[in-house]
């Protein structure tokens, strides 16, 4: 940085030196105006989406998963995004869920929210809401995510004592054990799947702790993404990052893994499986993705072009040097 | 899988085959590695002095102490934002006890914020350890070592607060960083001090190279204690780790040299199915049939009865607690 | 009077909610724990390190065992007897787990009293003394009563497990409820994510100031990360697919140019193998330190 | 006003004035720093007992009563125990008897670094598993991985059974990178030879590589976190909350 008056700077030196207030003013702009028009782009999901879309639909319908949700409002844009996305799947396929917080004392709360958000939707197109209780329970937090995690995975039951709620059909608060989703769950093992939804370093925590204990798929931000990709396909079998995973999802809730893809096997019959799995063509998919993705291209090109220009800035100075 | 199973290693061991949950195989690596290091502490002690190569950013503390000096400004120091104390943080505060140290000579102020009760302890502990080391108990200030917040935006928000008023000249961010780390970065780069960092967040590693003076990479951030104080323990604990990274590199290599030496070769043996051997069909070996998959995979839900290989035998089925005492559920609470 | 009912059998270790028994036990253990204080007290210096040094070993040893011992195999909870001692053990220890696990959490939320005091001390003394900023100390503790305040007021009318579920409702809001639900939903939640998004802002910047390809580091450094930000940005991505793949076959030799392609070739053959190579390094240093402190090896402080 | 619109205009105020630091330190930002913090800690205060002591502490502790059918829970004393131990902490202050603060302190650490060993393998043991990949092709043709378009699933399963030439060299450039990396972080040998300095210097032009991949995923998260406020302030606050627009 050099600390003459801009008046005195060549080109160059003004290119190296743009003052951060103006490099905020143009980032503001970029991320706020597009936000108020409708812009189609295209995309193309990867495959660690692709495998948590399809592991999801593969869950039967009727049976509980297990959710771990371990974001609040400061990551809503993302975690929020992915945790919508996939109650409308998991809503729509009858597919039961607990869920719990592992350290966060706000996610079960935040969780609420957001089941009541989708559940208002639903009811807006004319679906059956879902009942806590009957279809969903929120097992709420446990302190400390290494504790927790190595508490369940020794007995999903005796991790979560005297844990209670109020039955759909009123009365007095029952243990969640006894309720339809939980019945005759007490290990990891009795769960087809085990989502974690998080913005912290609980992905890692639940993968040292469950080892394999159970079948994880993971929703994970953005920053996290290089990180888990590590455990991915091995120890978690599908993996959604960041806003474009969601937007992923979101595409795949609308198209399905298209069966006209290559990719896609027949068996000996000719009969399509393996990676086709279909959609939920004209319902609402599209969420929070649809609205930032396109958004959030303004803000690369900001960031790319400062990048650039602080780099011809620097070459130009290098030429005057020279002269 | 486990029709393509060997009969279990171990398999008698005790009661059935109980090491096929965790795989006997990860136990012993790992107690390899227990001993490589517990090996070279001794190895260190015995007065052999190990060498250790240079380590760019630590070369550069007594730098910027003399920087903060010479501006009679103070050195901020956080030791991460870990959930709850352990041995990252420990680490942390092994090296600031060394900042400190050479701060106390200059009677430089020095600042040290944490985000949790007992790190906060621990904090007060080892720094007033050090003034007291030094001889001037009397010039340690226990408000130099703040508890600011254990939310991790406050904590952020609290900190770049401090830096930006107290105008620190030199900051040590070492330890767990997430997302803050950038945020305490730019503001402290933004009054210009100089800034030591790493995380053992990989992901946030990026962001401190491109914002701080010296970064220190993944485990170099180990090694730091004992490249700074020479201690035997710390500089064999090194020297077992650096063991045990080239336990990591053979062992790759060799399963690496075993698994394609496999997969060229067709396969002819046989293969386990429901209890007794049969020959398995000709093929190239599929990845899921070569040794290394089969070490390192082991049967990891020990709940799971349903798995033939380690179903309880009749001769193994349990007695039934008397009625009168079995317990609930809940009981599994009581402190033994 | 419930036949069913379900308590498990009174041991040494539990007596029914409420008794008088629990009651003396609870008043006895206290009494005995801080006897141990006074007792520690007086412990010679020389001792000192060694308990210290058992205390740790001790709770460390658990999990380690937990990790070696022999696990029950299908153990049918509270049903099944042991068949012989080792498994008694291995039982044992399936049952101390949800126990211990919670440890950590207790002890050290007894501890943030000490967090809270350096917190009240920093702040009282700004105020007492009058020092510079002293107002924003008192916004600070008087934000912080507040919210206790509300905080406790709000947890408090939501005990009664009859009239909680009404609380779901907002209708049925008293004024401490909605105070919470200002300082803790409305302004709490929204400043972390203020101040989270403010990273945004600081990336830009950085990235501004310090990516100048200057070094073939810094070169290659910024080059993969314009690759994968670009297959970020699906417009582009498009455009450039359609370049290097018009067909749009992705069975085409081309289609390996794509940039989706190319930035998924570049995380799973090197960012991958990059971090899992850091993260060994990482997790050895964490064994080896953790190894340290179980068996105290180390001298905090690092003293030399 | 709707009670939603003003609490949507108190978090729109903080998160301007948290923003404003962006500019420089001034008393706005000093102002809601604090009370940042002071909501902060206070919030601590109260999930300290409802969210942690409450109910793996007391509730196990005291026990339950037997209410309207449901079973009560018998308290286990032994719990007791734990609050002296976590007072000894309160003895960091005192000059004499600091020492007694370690006994918390050690059990924190013991029970940390005991679960150490556990977690090492747990985490590590399948990434070693991953890195062991074949980097002998066992079919050069073709040379690339085959289309399996509409293929039975045997003659998809013979495909994937093969490691072909592609396959194989992006497998020895991972396996050459995770090692020259792992031996760039060895720090007790010295690197006198020529190759061990070539590995290292690769190692560390990979790690960038690597490093510059992480910023770029980050990146996207950061700035849509952004987006998500400028939606919160813009959208959710102005557009819908005061001016009421749908």
């Amino acid at each position: 940085m050099s600390t003459k008056p801009r008046s005195e700077m060549s080109l160059g030196e003004k290119m190296q030196s743009v003052p951060k207030p103006i490099l905020y003013l143009v980032l503001v702009l970029l991320t706020s105006l597009p936000l108020f028009k409708e812009l189609n782009v295209p995309n193309k999901p990867n495959e660690a989406s692709e495998d948590f879309y399809a592991t999801v639909m593969a869950v039967p319908e009727g049976s509980t998963i297990l959710i771990q949700s371990d974001w609040t409002g400061s990551t809503r844009g993302e975690s929020g995004g992915e945790f919508e996305s996939l109650m409308r799947i998991l809503m729509r396929r009858k597919i039961k869920f607990a869920v719990y917080a592992a350290g966060d004392p706000q996610a079960p709360q935040v969780v609420k929210d957001s089941i009541s958000r989708v559940n208002d939707e639903r009811k807006l197109s004319g679906q059956p809401g879902y009942k806590q209780w009957d279809d969903w329970i929120s097992l709420g937090n446990l302190p400390n995510a290494e504790a927790a995690n190595q508490a369940i995975a020794n007995n999903v039951q005796t991790a979560f004592p005297g844990r209670k709620a109020i039955p759909s059909t009123g009365g007095s608060p029952q243990d969640v054990f006894d309720s339809p989703v939980l019945k005759g769950h007490t290990k990891l093992s009795d769960f087809p799947l085990l989502v974690v939804v998080t913005a912290s370093n609980t992905a890692t925590i639940a993968i040292e702790r469950y080892a394999g204990k159970v079948k994880m798929a993971q929703m994970v931000t953005g920053v996290m993404g290089p990180e888990t990709l590590n455990y991915y396909p091995k120890q978690v079998v599908g993996l959604v990052v960041g806003l474009k995973g969601v937007y992923d999802i979101e595409t795949l809730m609308e198209g399905g893994i298209n069966t006209a893809d290559p990719h896609t096997i027949k068996d000996d019959n000719g009969k399509f499986q393996g990676k086709s799995v279909e959609g939920f063509p004209g319902e609402l998919n599209k969420g929070k993705a649809t609205r930032y993705y396109p958004t959030l291209h303004f803000a690369f090109a900001l960031l790319i072009i400062a990048v650039l220009i602080g780099n011809i800035g620097m070459f130009l100075a290098k030429k005057e040097a020279g002269k | 899988m486990y029709s393509s199973l060997p009969p279990p290693l171990f398999a008698n061991l005790w009661l059935g085959n109980q090491y096929r949950h965790t795989g006997w195989f990860g136990i012993v690596f790992v107690l390899t590695m227990v001993a490589f290091v517990l090996m070279n502490i001794r190895r260190a002690k015995t007065g052999r002095n190990l060498y250790i190569r240079r380590i760019a950013g630590l070369n550069a503390i007594d730098e910027a102490i003399g920087r903060a000096t010479e501006m009679g400004k103070p050195v901020l120091m956080v030791p991460g934002l870990s959930a709850n104390l352990n041995a990252i943080v420990m680490q942390a505060l092994n090296i600031f006890a060394h900042v400190t140290r050479i701060a106390a000579k200059f009677s430089n102020p020095i600042l040290v914020c944490c985000n949790d009760a007992a790190i906060f302890t621990v904090a007060q502990e080892v720094i007033r350890d050090v003034y007291q080391e030094q001889g001037i108990p009397e010039s340690f200030d226990p408000d130099s070592v703040r508890f600011i917040s254990d939310r991790q935006f406050a904590f952020a928000a609290g900190v770049s607060g401090i830096i930006l008023r107290e105008q620190t000249a030199a900051t040590f961010f070492l330890g767990e960083f997430f997302a803050e780390s950038l945020i305490f970065a730019e503001t402290a780069n933004s009054i210009g001090a100089i800034q030591i960092a790493s995380s053992t967040q990989i992901t946030q590693t990026p962001f401190f190279i491109a914002a701080c003076d010296y970064v220190l990479i993944g485990d170099e951030f180990y090694a730091a204690s004992a490249y700074l104080t020479r201690q035997p323990i710390l500089v064999g604990s090194l020297v077992g780790q650096d063991w045990s990274k080239l336990l990591v590199i053979v062992s790759i290599m060799v399963g690496i040299g075993l698994n394609s030496f496999q997969r060229i070769n067709t396969k002819y043996d046989k293969t386990w199915k429901d209890g007794q051997e049969v020959d398995a069909p000709e093929h190239t070996r599929k990845a899921s049939e070569t040794f290394t998959y089969i070490l390192l995979n082991p049967q990891t839900n020990a709940n799971d009865a349903d798995i033939p290989a380690i179903k309880l035998r009749p001769e193994d089925k349990r007695p039934e607690l008397p009625l009168n005492e079995r317990v609930t559920k809940t009981d599994a609470e009581a402190p033994k | 009077m419930n036949f069913f009912l379900d308590i498990p059998p009174a041991t040494f270790w539990n007596n029914p909610s409420g008794s008088n028994a629990l009651m003396i036990r609870l008043a006895l253990a206290l009494l005995i724990g801080i006897a141990a204080i006074f007792v520690l007290l007086k412990a010679p210096t020389n001792y000192r390190r060694p308990i210290v040094g058992v205390v740790t070993f001790l709770s460390g040893a658990f999990y380690v065992m937990l990790y070696l011992w022999p696990v029950a195999i299908s153990r049918n909870k509270g049903i099944d007897a042991p068949r012989n001692p080792v498994e008694g053990v291995a039982f044992w220890l399936d049952d101390a787990v949800p126990v211990v696990a919670n440890f950590t959490s207790i002890v050290t939320a007894f501890l943030l009293g000490l967090g809270v005091y350096s917190l009240l001390r920093v702040h009282g003394r700004k105020v007492m003394r009058k020092e510079t900023d002293w107002v924003f100390s008192v916004v600070l503790l008087s934000s912080m009563v507040l919210m206790v305040f509300a905080g406790y007021g709000d947890w408090y009318s939501r005990l009664d497990p009859i009239k909680a579920p009404a609380l779901e409702l907002r209708e049925n809001w008293g004024p401490i409820n909605y105070l919470r639900d200002v300082l803790f939903e409305g302004m709490l939640q929204q400043m972390d994510a203020a101040m989270f998004s403010l990273i945004a802002f600081y990336i830009l910047s950085a990235a501004y100031r310090a990516f100048r390809v200057r070094t073939i580091e810094a070169t290659i450094l910024l080059a993969a990360a314009f690759i994968v930000m670009f297959s970020f940005m699906g417009s582009v991505e498009a455009a450039w697919g359609h370049m290097v793949n018009p067909s749009g076959n992705i069975d085409n030799f081309s289609n390996n140019f794509t940039l989706t392609e190319v930035a998924k070739w570049i995380r799973g053959s090197i960012q991958k193998p990059a971090i899992r190579g850091i993260d060994f390094g990482v997790g050895i240093g964490a064994l080896a330190m953790g190894l340290r402190l179980w068996l105290s090896l180390d001298r905090t402080g690092g003293k030399s | 006003m709707k009670y939603e619109t003003i609490r949507l205009i108190f978090g729109a105020l903080a998160t301007v004035g948290l923003y404003s630091v962006l500019y420089r330190e001034n008393k706005m930002y000093r102002f809601f720093e604090h009370v940042f913090l002071g909501l902060a800690s206070g919030y601590t205060l109260v999930a300290v007992w409802t969210e942690t002591l409450k109910q793996s502490w007391w509730d196990p502790m005291v026990g339950t009563q037997t209410e309207n059918g449901v079973p009560g829970q018998p308290g286990f004393w032994a719990y007791m125990f734990l609050l002296p131990i976590g007072l000894m902490g309160y003895f960091v202050f005192s000059k004499k008897n600091n020492w007694l603060s370690r006994i918390p302190i050690g059990i924190i650490l013991g029970l940390w670094s005991g679960q150490q060993l556990q977690v090492w393998w747990n985490r590590y043991g399948p990434q070693l598993d991953d890195s062991l990949r074949p980097i002998i092709p066992t079919s050069f043709n073709p040379m690339f991985v085959p289309s399996t378009k509409g293929l039975p699933k045997i003659e998809v399963d013979a495909i994937k059974a093969h490691v072909y030439v592609s396959t194989a060299v992006s497998n020895i450039i991972f396996v050459i990178t995770l090692l020259s990396v792992l031996s760039y972080f060895l720090f007790s040998f010295e690197l006198k030879a020529k190759f061990m300095q070539k590995t290292t210097l690769l190692g560390r032009w990979l790690l960038m590589i690597g490093f510059g991949a992480i910023f770029g995923s980050t990146v996207m998260m950061r700035f849509t976190l952004l987006i998500d406020r400028m939606y919160f302030i813009w959208v959710e606050t102005v557009w819908q909350g005061i001016l009421g627009q749908k």
